[in-house]
């Protein structure tokens, strides 16, 4: 299992903040992974339909949305930040 | 010395200078954000990646640490509700040398703004509410830095 | 708000961050200078030419509220006899944009560093006296923001 | 009559921070009237000698040390500035 965690309006739209997923194959992405995740419809759709709107960390790392996810532990998908 | 703190309370801007002070470099810079309440803006909501945030920011100041002759540096980011005028973020540097100290405080300031894993939300008087869309302009600043 | 303050005294940088603050600017950045108390320094005396260091650091303010768009600029320097870890000189600024407050704030101590009428004694443990030389660096800093 | 005024070192050297003298002509330049000064020997030569390490200004005014005074009533001489 990979633990998917959501930030801002990606988990406002999922209505979750956190979930397990099965391991997908090694090689794949985290935009994969998301277009799996919009296939679901409704508010995954909603929130993820877009990933050019999104950013992502692999085990709390910043990484390019094309990264393979590997053995990662936890994928986290969120729009760009904006702290500060 | 490196004080980071990412806390939900407010933070006594006077105590974390005078730290920055007593480390005798001689030059201490600081910046200071606050919530503006224009629009109709009540409350911004700030939201973050607690697993990550405390790593992040210390990758940060570890950066700008090796990049900067600094003595010292304080970094505080309050996430939760905050209604106009409360403070949201303070980055404090010490140096021997002004300029050290100035520009890695915008340094910081910068990364904040486009590499801490923080979102806000923007509550209104009339119910509305809104997630803030990053700037492509934080983001050009805080890649100045890399050159 | 412009707020200029030439004098002996010590000065709450708390209460003069808080006065930017409350400006609504959403940013306020600050440099504090401290006296280093290193090579046996025991006191740093300091001396300036009243007729014109007030009228002088009006202007050097008005300029700065002419190039960047600030809300507020509060710049205090002290004269007289100070002592390793005494505060010389303050300066804060409040704006909307972050970078305007910054840089400001970066101009104004440059530009009091090489044009405020001020000069530096140094007293050393041992009774020797220097009067401290101005640095090209600092004319130089200075003069980069003329551009 | 003209005041002229000396800070730091130069203020030292000379053993007063303020005087008068009768005006020059009114083509005199500051570097000039640091020459007629410096002309005095003693802690005026010492404070005055090498205008190159001075600094000046005309009625609360930096100028160039090439400066006419002019109808000054106020002239400054003085070290580079080291404040901040």
């Amino acid at each position: 299992m990979v633990t998917i965690v959501y930030f801002a309006w990606v988990r406002e739209a999922i209505g979750r903040d956190e979930e397990q997923v099965e391991r997908p194959a090694s090689d794949t992405t985290v935009a994969d992974l998301i277009a799996m995740l919009a296939a679901r419809g409704g508010g995954y759709a909603q929130g993820l339909g877009d990933a050019t709107r999104l950013r992502a960390a692999i085990d709390q790392r910043f990484v390019p949305i094309d990264t393979v996810i590997g053995d990662a532990r936890e994928v986290a998908i969120f729009p760009p930040v904006t702290g500060g | 010395m490196k004080r980071i703190s990412i806390q939900t309370g407010d933070f006594d801007v006077a105590s974390e200078l005078a730290a920055l002070e007593a480390l005798g470099g001689g030059g201490v810079a600081s910046f200071t954000g606050v919530v503006r309440g224009e629009g109709g803006l009540i409350a911004l909501e700030l939201e973050h990646y607690p697993a990550m945030t405390q790593a992040q920011v210390e990758r940060i100041v570890e950066d700008a640490m090796a990049r900067w002759p600094l003595l010292g540096v304080s970094v505080i980011h309050r996430f939760g509700r905050l209604e106009p005028g409360a403070r949201i973020v303070f980055v404090g540097t010490a140096s021997r040398h002004r300029t050290a100290a100035l520009e890695s405080c915008a340094f910081l300031i910068d990364w904040l703004k486009s590499h801490a894993p923080f979102w806000k939300k923007e509550h209104f008087a009339d119910g509305a509410t809104a997630w803030v869309e990053a700037r492509a302009e934080d983001d050009a600043k805080a890649k100045g830095w890399s050159a």
